[in-house]
C-alpha cells in the first residue's frame, strides 16, 4: 500500500511534482510543535483534503521519519499510527474499504487520541468481563 | 437536540452492542471532520455528538429521477467505515431499498411520519413535475408535487439530493415538457439541502446526513443551499491539472499529444472553472478516479441548468449563442444606416452649397 | 469696427450686421460643407493625447493650453457631431451634441485666426496623423461666411476683391513695374501677348521690397527666357486662401491660372511668397476638376532648375548661412532641397537650425497672423523660438524665401531690437550672378 | 437564469450586435461623405498614393525628433497600453477560444501567467495614462467625458479579467460573468467614443499620408 493509490499518474509528464507543500506543512508541523511544548493543545493538521502531489507526501513522509512508536488499530477499518522521529508529531493514516486511504492526520501531543481507550468502552468492558466472569463461576459451579 | 424520552437507545448503545467501540466513532468522525474541512480538531466533538444522538428517521422520495443517487449512495456502503452511515439513520421509506411495497410501503410513511413529527428528515432525489397539476408523475395514485407538499410538511428539514433535486437537473433541462421545478421551489418553508451532482458525491450525501443527526442543524450553505464543505472551491481549483492551465497546455481534442500527456481539457469544454464540487479531492468509487483524470472534461453537473450550457464539448469561453447571422445583419444594417447618414448629411451640404451659391450648378 | 469681448473677456471682430442667429446658421453651414469623408476620418481619430501642443509655436512660447492645436478645433468638430457625422441625426434628436454657440464662435475666433499660422507642424506631431492645419483652414471658412473674423484680414479682403489685389489696383501694376525697372536699372517685360514664363508677384514686393520686382528680371533676362509680368494677373498672394474666403480664393486663382493660360505660357512662376504656393500649385485644381493647363512652380523651385540647367552662373558668397524653412513652401509645400540647393550654388556654407526643413517652427506671422495686429504679443513670443535658434546656428547670413516671412522676421527683430538682417533667396542670387 | 448565463448569452450577444452595428455605422457613416480629394499633380517623383497612404501609416508609428521629449510618455505607455492590451485580448487562451467560437479562427496562445503579468503592466500604464491627463493642463482642457469613460471602460475588462484570473474578491463564475459583463459595456460604448480610433487612425494616417505624400513633404 503506497501513497500512490490516491494519485495515480494519468500520465508520464505531469508537471513539476514537489510543489513546495511538504516544505509548507512542516513549517507548519514546527510551529504547532512549538505551541505545543509551551503547553498548548493544538488540533491536528488535516492532510487529505490538501492539494499534495505524490512525490509531496512521499517527501513529508520521509522528511518526518519514523520514531519509536507504531501502532494498528483495528476498529471499522485498519488505521496506522506512529510516533515521527520527532516526538509529539505523530502520523495518523485510516483506511476504508479496499485498504485505501480515507483520511490522513498530523496529530500533536503525547499521543493521538483515537490511542487511548474510551470511558464508554472501558465501562462497557467492565460490564463484559464481569459477566464472563460470572457465567465462568457458574459453569464451575454447575461442574462441580 | 432532539432526546427522544428514554425510549430509543443512544447511537453508542446501539453500537455497542454489537461490539463497535468508540474508536470507529472517532475514527469516523476525524474522516467526516477532513471531508467536510470542519474546524481542526473538531472531530472528537463530532464522535462525541454522534454517540449520544438517536438514530434520525430518513423518509427517501424518489420523483423524476434516474435513481442514479441511490445507485450511488449504495455504491459505497460497502463495510467499513462509510457503512455506519446506516446505523446513523433509520430508513424508514426509500422506494429502491426498502423490503416493503405497495400500501405495506405507502402505510410504512405515513407511521414514521406520524412517530416522528417535527423531527424525521424528508430526502428527496428528482425534479418535481408542476405542469397540468403535477400529473406527469404520480405514485400510489398521490402526484408527487402532492407527497412532497404533505411529506415536508411536518419535516425538520429537506435534503434535495442530486442536481435533479436541487435544480430541476435533465428533467427541467430545455424545454422542460413536465414543467420539471426543483424541491426549494416548490417547499419554501423548511430548512433546505441541496447536494447536487449527477449524481452527488456519497461522502457528501453521508456527510452531511452525519452532520444534521449529530450537531442537529445545517451545515453552511452557499448562495445555492450547497454546503460549502463540499461545494465551496471550484474543480479548477483543487484540478491536478491546474498547472497545465497556467502554463497555456491545452489538449485540443481527445486523442492528441496533449490529451495524451495529461494536458488541460479547458478547450475541449471542461467547465471545471465554473463548476463548485469535490470530485477533484473526494474523487468517485472509492477514491479511485474522477471525470478529468479519466481524461474528459467536467461537465460542471452540480450546478444548476448544466444540460443547457451550449454544449459539453464547447469551451467555457465561447459565447452560449450562435452570433454569426445576428453579427452579419448587424454589420449589413450599420452599412446601410452609417451610408444613410452620409447620404442625408450629402444633401445637407448640397442645400447649402445651392443656398450659398444659387448660380453655380455642378461643383461638388 | 469697434472691438468687441465676449462675455468671458475675449476679444473678438464681427464683420456684416446678422441676426445672431443667422450668423451662428452662416458659421454652421460653412462648417458643414467642408465635411468630406478626409475631415471626417481626421475628426474620428482623435485620441486626445495632448501631443499636438507640443508642436504648437503658440502654445510652446506662451504654455497657454488653450493654444493646444486640437482645442482650436472644438467648435468644428462639435459642428461636425452634431451636423454631419455618423450619429448627428441621433445627437441632434437626444440633444447629445448640444448646437455651437455664437458665443463660443466668438471666443474661437482668436484661436482659430490669431493663434494658428496653419503651419501644420501639429500635423507631423499627431500620432493618429491628423492634419489639424487642414481642419483649421476648413474652419476659417464657416467662420468666413458668418463675418468672424479679424478686422484687419477682412479689411485684405474687401482691398483683393475690389483691386484684384490687396497692395495695389490692377491698373497701376504696369507703371509699379516699370518704374521700378527704370529705378534698378532693369528691362522688365510686363503685359507681353505671349511668353513662356508668366512671372507673379507678392504684396510686399509692391510695396516695402520692390527690389524683388527687378531681382526676379534680372534672372529671368540673363536666363534668356520668354516671359512676362502681367496686369491682367500679377497678384499670387491669395488673401482668400488665408481668410477662408473661397470665392475670393477661387477668383484670385483663376486671375492667375487663366492669365496664363491667355498668354500661352507652360510656366506659372509664383513669387516668394508661401501660401501663394499652396494656393496655386496644390489648391488650384480644384476649380479646373483637373489637372491644371499650366505648370506652376515658386520661385525658389525656378532658381533651381536655372542654376542646376547652367542657364545662369553664379558667384560663390563663401559665407556661413542659416536657412528659415517657409511652412507653406517646405513642411506643406515638399519643396525642400531646392533652397539648398541653391544655396550651395551660392558657397553658402549650410548651418542648419535645430529645427529645420519639415519640422521647422514656423516665423509665427503665417497664415495671416502678421497682418492681424490683435496677434501682434503671441506672434512675438513665437519669434523667440526662431530668434534663439538662430543665434544657436550662429551663420553670417539668415536666409529665407517667403516674403511673408521675412516681414514677420523683421518684425520681429525690430520688436526685441536684434541685429540681424534676413535675407531672400532671390536678392541673394540676383545680387550674385556671375557674368 | 444566472448572472454567468445572462453574461454570456443575451448581454454578450446584444453588446456585440451594437458594436458591429455601431462600428460600420459610424466607419460607413464617415467615410462615405464626400472625398474631395485635390486633383493637383503630384510632385514629380512623389510617392503613387497607395505607398503614400502606407508610408502615412507606418511614419506615425513613432513622433519626430523634436516631439520626442515632450511626448516620450505618451508614445511609450500608449505603446505598452496598446501591446498589453493586444497580448491580453489576443494571446490569452479563453480569449483565443472565444474568438474561435466566432469565427473559427485560432493561434497559438501564451502561458496564462505570462499573460497575467502582462494584464497587471497593462493596468499599471492605464492608471499612469489617467494621472497622466490629469495631471497636464494641456490634457485637462482637451479631455471630455469620453476620455473618462473610453478609459473606465478599458480598465474594466483588465481589472476584472485580472479579478477573475486571481480569484479575488468573489465566486469565479460571478467574476467571471462581471467580466464579460464589463467587455460587453466596453463593446457598446466602443462605437460612440474615441476608442473607435482602433478603426479610423489607419484613415487618418493614410489620407494625410496621401495629401503629404501627392506633395512630396513629409508625414
Amino acid at each position: 500500500m503506497t501513497t500512490q493509490a490516491l494519485h495515480p499518474s494519468v500520465s508520464p509528464q505531469e508537471p513539476p511534482r514537489l510543489t513546495g507543500m511538504s516544505e509548507a506543512v512542516l513549517a507548519e508541523v514546527a510551529a504547532r510543535l512549538a505551541e505545543v511544548v509551551a503547553g498548548a493543545s493544538v488540533p491536528p493538521i488535516d492532510l487529505t483534503a490538501m492539494p499534495l502531489t505524490s512525490e509531496d507526501r512521499a517527501d513529508l513522509e520521509q522528511r518526518l521519519g519514523r520514531g519509536e512508536v507504531f501502532a494498528t488499530v483495528e476498529s471499522a477499518g485498519r488505521s496506522q499510527i506512529w510516533e515521527t522521529q520527532f516526538s509529539g508529531v505523530w502520523f495518523v493514516r485510516h483506511f476504508g474499504e479496499n485498504d485505501r486511504i480515507a483520511s490522513e492526520c498530523i496529530e500533536f501531543g503525547a499521543a493521538p487520541e483515537i490511542l487511548f481507550s474510551h470511558r464508554a468502552d472501558m465501562s462497557a468492558a467492565a460490564r463484559r468481563l464481569a459477566a464472563a466472569l460470572q457465567s465462568a463461576d457458574a459453569r464451575e459451579k454447575t461442574d462441580h | 437536540m432532539p432526546q427522544a424520552p428514554k425510549l430509543a437507545p443512544t447511537l453508542g448503545e446501539l453500537l455497542q452492542e454489537r461490539g463497535v467501540s468508540r474508536r470507529a466513532f472517532l475514527k469516523y468522525a476525524s474522516y467526516l471532520s477532513a471531508v467536510m474541512a470542519l474546524p481542526a480538531g473538531s472531530a472528537s466533538a463530532l464522535a462525541e455528538g454522534l454517540a449520544n444522538a438517536r438514530r434520525q428517521s430518513v423518509i427517501w422520495l424518489s420523483f423524476q429521477e434516474c435513481t442514479g443517487c441511490t445507485e450511488s449512495l449504495t455504491r459505497s456502503f460497502s463495510p467499513t467505515l462509510e457503512s455506519l452511515i446506516f446505523d446513523l439513520i433509520s430508513l424508514d421509506y426509500h422506494h429502491t431499498l426498502q423490503a416493503a411495497s405497495g400500501e405495506a410501503a405507502e402505510k410504512a410513511r405515513e407511521a414514521a411520519m406520524a412517530e416522528n413529527k417535527g423531527k424525521y428528515v424528508v430526502v428527496v432525489d428528482g425534479a418535481v413535475p408542476t405542469k397540468d397539476g403535477g400529473l406527469y408523475s404520480t405514485i400510489a395514485g398521490v402526484s408527487n408535487l402532492d407527497m412532497l407538499k404533505a411529506t415536508a410538511k411536518d419535516a425538520m428539514a429537506v435534503i434535495a439530493v442530486g442536481t435533479c433535486a436541487a435544480f430541476g437537473g435533465i428533467p427541467k433541462a430545455r424545454p422542460n415538457p413536465t414543467g420539471a421545478a426543483a424541491i426549494d421551489e416548490i417547499i419554501t418553508d423548511k430548512p433546505i439541502i441541496n447536494i447536487p451532482g449527477c449524481p452527488p458525491i456519497p461522502e457528501a450525501m453521508a456527510g452531511v446526513v452525519s452532520y444534521l443527526v449529530s450537531f442537529v442543524k445545517l451545515p453552511e450553505l452557499d448562495h445555492l443551499r450547497r454546503p460549502k464543505a463540499f461545494f465551496g472551491e471550484t474543480i479548477h481549483d483543487r484540478c491536478y491539472r491546474r498547472p497545465f492551465y497556467e502554463r497555456g497546455l491545452f489538449a485540443e481534442g481527445f486523442d492528441d499529444a496533449g490529451a495524451r500527456q495529461g494536458w488541460c481539457l479547458y478547450k475541449v469544454g471542461c467547465k471545471g472553472p465554473v463548476t463548485y464540487n469535490a470530485c477533484a479531492t473526494l474523487k468517485w468509487n472509492g477514491g479511485v478516479s474522477f471525470p478529468i483524470q479519466s481524461g474528459h472534461g467536467c461537465l460542471g453537473c452540480s450546478e444548476p441548468d448544466f444540460w443547457d450550457q451550449g454544449g459539453f464539448y464547447r469551451p467555457l469561453s465561447t459565447n452560449l449563442r450562435d452570433m454569426g447571422p445576428a453579427l452579419a445583419g448587424a454589420a449589413l444594417a450599420g452599412a446601410a444606416l452609417g451610408a444613410g447618414a452620409a447620404w442625408a448629411s450629402r444633401r445637407h451640404q448640397e442645400s447649402y452649397q445651392r443656398e450659398q451659391n444659387p448660380n453655380e450648378g455642378d461643383k461638388k | 469696427m469697434t472691438a468687441k469681448t465676449t462675455a468671458s473677456g475675449v476679444p473678438y471682430d464681427a464683420q456684416g450686421d446678422m441676426a445672431d442667429k443667422d450668423r451662428r446658421d452662416a458659421a454652421m453651414k460653412g462648417f458643414v460643407r467642408e465635411f468630406g469623408a478626409v475631415a471626417a476620418a481626421h475628426l474620428e481619430a482623435c485620441v486626445r493625447c495632448g501631443m499636438c501642443a507640443e508642436a504648437c509655436h503658440f502654445y510652446v512660447a506662451t504654455g497657454e493650453p488653450a493654444y493646444t492645436p486640437i482645442n482650436k478645433l472644438q467648435p468644428f468638430e462639435q459642428a461636425y457631431h452634431r451636423h454631419a457625422g455618423p450619429f448627428a441625426p441621433i445627437y441632434r434628436l437626444f440633444g447629445v451634441v448640444p448646437s455651437v454657440t455664437l458665443e463660443k464662435l466668438e471666443e474661437w475666433e482668436r484661436l482659430i485666426f490669431d493663434a494658428c499660422t496653419l503651419c501644420g507642424r501639429c500635423t507631423l506631431a499627431c500620432p493618429m496623423g491628423i492634419d489639424i492645419a487642414e481642419l483649421i483652414k476648413k474652419a476659417r471658412h464657416g467662420m468666413f461666411k458668418a463675418g468672424l473674423i479679424p478686422d484687419r484680414l477682412q479689411l485684405m479682403d474687401r482691398t483683393a476683391r475690389a483691386w484684384g489685389s490687396p497692395a495695389t489696383p490692377a491698373d497701376d501694376f504696369a507703371d509699379i513695374v516699370r518704374e521700378v525697372g527704370e529705378e534698378h536699372g532693369v528691362d522688365i517685360k510686363v503685359d507681353r501677348e505671349r511668353a513662356d514664363y508668366l512671372v507673379t508677384v507678392a504684396p510686399a514686393e509692391l510695396t516695402e521690397h520692390t527690389k524683388a520686382l527687378a531681382d526676379a528680371a534680372k534672372i529671368f533676362n540673363k536666363a534668356g527666357l520668354d516671359w512676362t509680368y502681367h496686369s491682367e494677373g500679377f497678384e499670387a498672394s491669395n488673401i482668400g486662401y488665408l481668410n477662408g474666403d473661397t470665392e475670393l480664393q477661387e477668383k484670385m486663382t483663376r486671375k492667375i491660372i487663366d492669365c496664363a493660360v491667355k498668354i500661352g505660357a507652360h510656366t506659372l512662376v509664383l513669387p516668394e511668397c508661401g501660401h501663394a504656393y499652396g494656393a496655386a500649385r496644390w489648391e488650384a485644381a480644384r476649380w479646373y476638376n483637373d489637372k491644371l493647363p499650366v505648370r506652376v512652380i515658386h520661385m525658389t523651385e525656378f532658381l533651381q532648375e536655372v542654376v542646376a540647367s547652367g542657364k545662369i552662373k553664379v558667384k560663390p558668397v563663401g559665407q556661413t548661412a542659416s536657412f528659415h524653412d517657409p511652412c507653406q513652401l517646405v513642411r506643406r509645400g515638399g519643396v525642400m532641397n531646392a533652397p539648398r540647393d541653391v544655396m550651395a550654388a551660392l558657397g553658402l556654407e549650410m548651418r542648419e537650425l535645430e529645427n529645420n526643413r519639415a519640422l521647422t517652427w514656423c516665423c509665427g506671422g503665417g497664415g495671416g497672423v502678421v497682418s492681424n495686429t490683435r496677434a501682434d504679443p503671441i506672434r512675438y513670443k513665437a519669434f523667440e523660438l526662431k530668434k534663439r535658434e538662430v543665434e544657436a546656428a550662429g551663420a553670417d547670413r539668415f536666409v529665407t524665401a517667403c516674403g511673408q516671412c521675412r516681414i514677420t522676421l523683421d518684425l520681429g527683430a525690430k520688436h526685441t531690437k536684434w541685429d540681424r538682417k534676413i535675407e531672400n533667396l532671390l536678392e541673394l542670387v540676383a545680387d550674385n550672378l556671375a557674368d | 437564469m444566472t448572472l454567468l448565463e445572462f453574461a454570456r448569452g443575451p448581454a454578450l450577444q446584444v453588446a456585440m450586435i451594437i458594436f458591429v452595428l455601431g462600428a460600420t455605422w459610424r466607419f460607413f457613416g464617415a467615410l462615405l461623405l464626400p472625398w474631395r480629394l485635390a486633383p493637383a499633380e503630384p510632385r514629380k517623383g512623389a510617392l503613387s498614393p497607395i505607398a503614400a497612404a502606407f508610408k502615412g501609416v507606418v511614419v506615425k508609428m513613432w513622433p519626430h525628433k523634436p516631439f520626442q521629449k515632450a511626448g516620450m510618455f505618451t508614445f511609450v505607455n500608449g505603446y505598452i497600453l496598446h501591446f498589453g492590451l493586444a497580448i491580453v485580448v489576443f494571446l490569452f487562451a479563453p480569449h483565443i477560444l472565444f474568438i474561435k467560437g466566432l469565427t473559427g479562427l485560432s493561434w497559438p496562445a501564451l502561458p496564462n501567467n505570462l499573460v497575467y503579468t502582462v494584464g497587471v503592466v497593462t493596468m499599471a500604464s492605464l492608471v499612469a495614462g489617467l494621472v497622466h491627463r490629469l495631471r497636464s493642463p494641456v490634457l485637462r482642457l482637451i479631455s471630455r467625458f469620453d476620455d473618462y469613460l473610453s478609459w473606465l471602460l478599458t480598465l474594466l475588462p483588465v481589472l476584472t479579467g485580472l479579478l477573475a484570473a486571481a480569484h479575488l474578491g468573489a465566486r469565479y463564475e460571478t467574476l467571471l460573468a462581471v467580466h464579460i459583463l464589463s467587455i460587453c459595456t466596453f463593446l457598446i460604448w466602443f462605437p460612440f467614443g474615441k476608442l473607435m480610433h482602433a478603426f479610423m487612425f489607419v484613415f487618418s494616417r493614410a489620407m494625410t499620408g496621401v495629401r503629404m505624400g501627392q506633395r512630396g513633404a513629409e508625414l
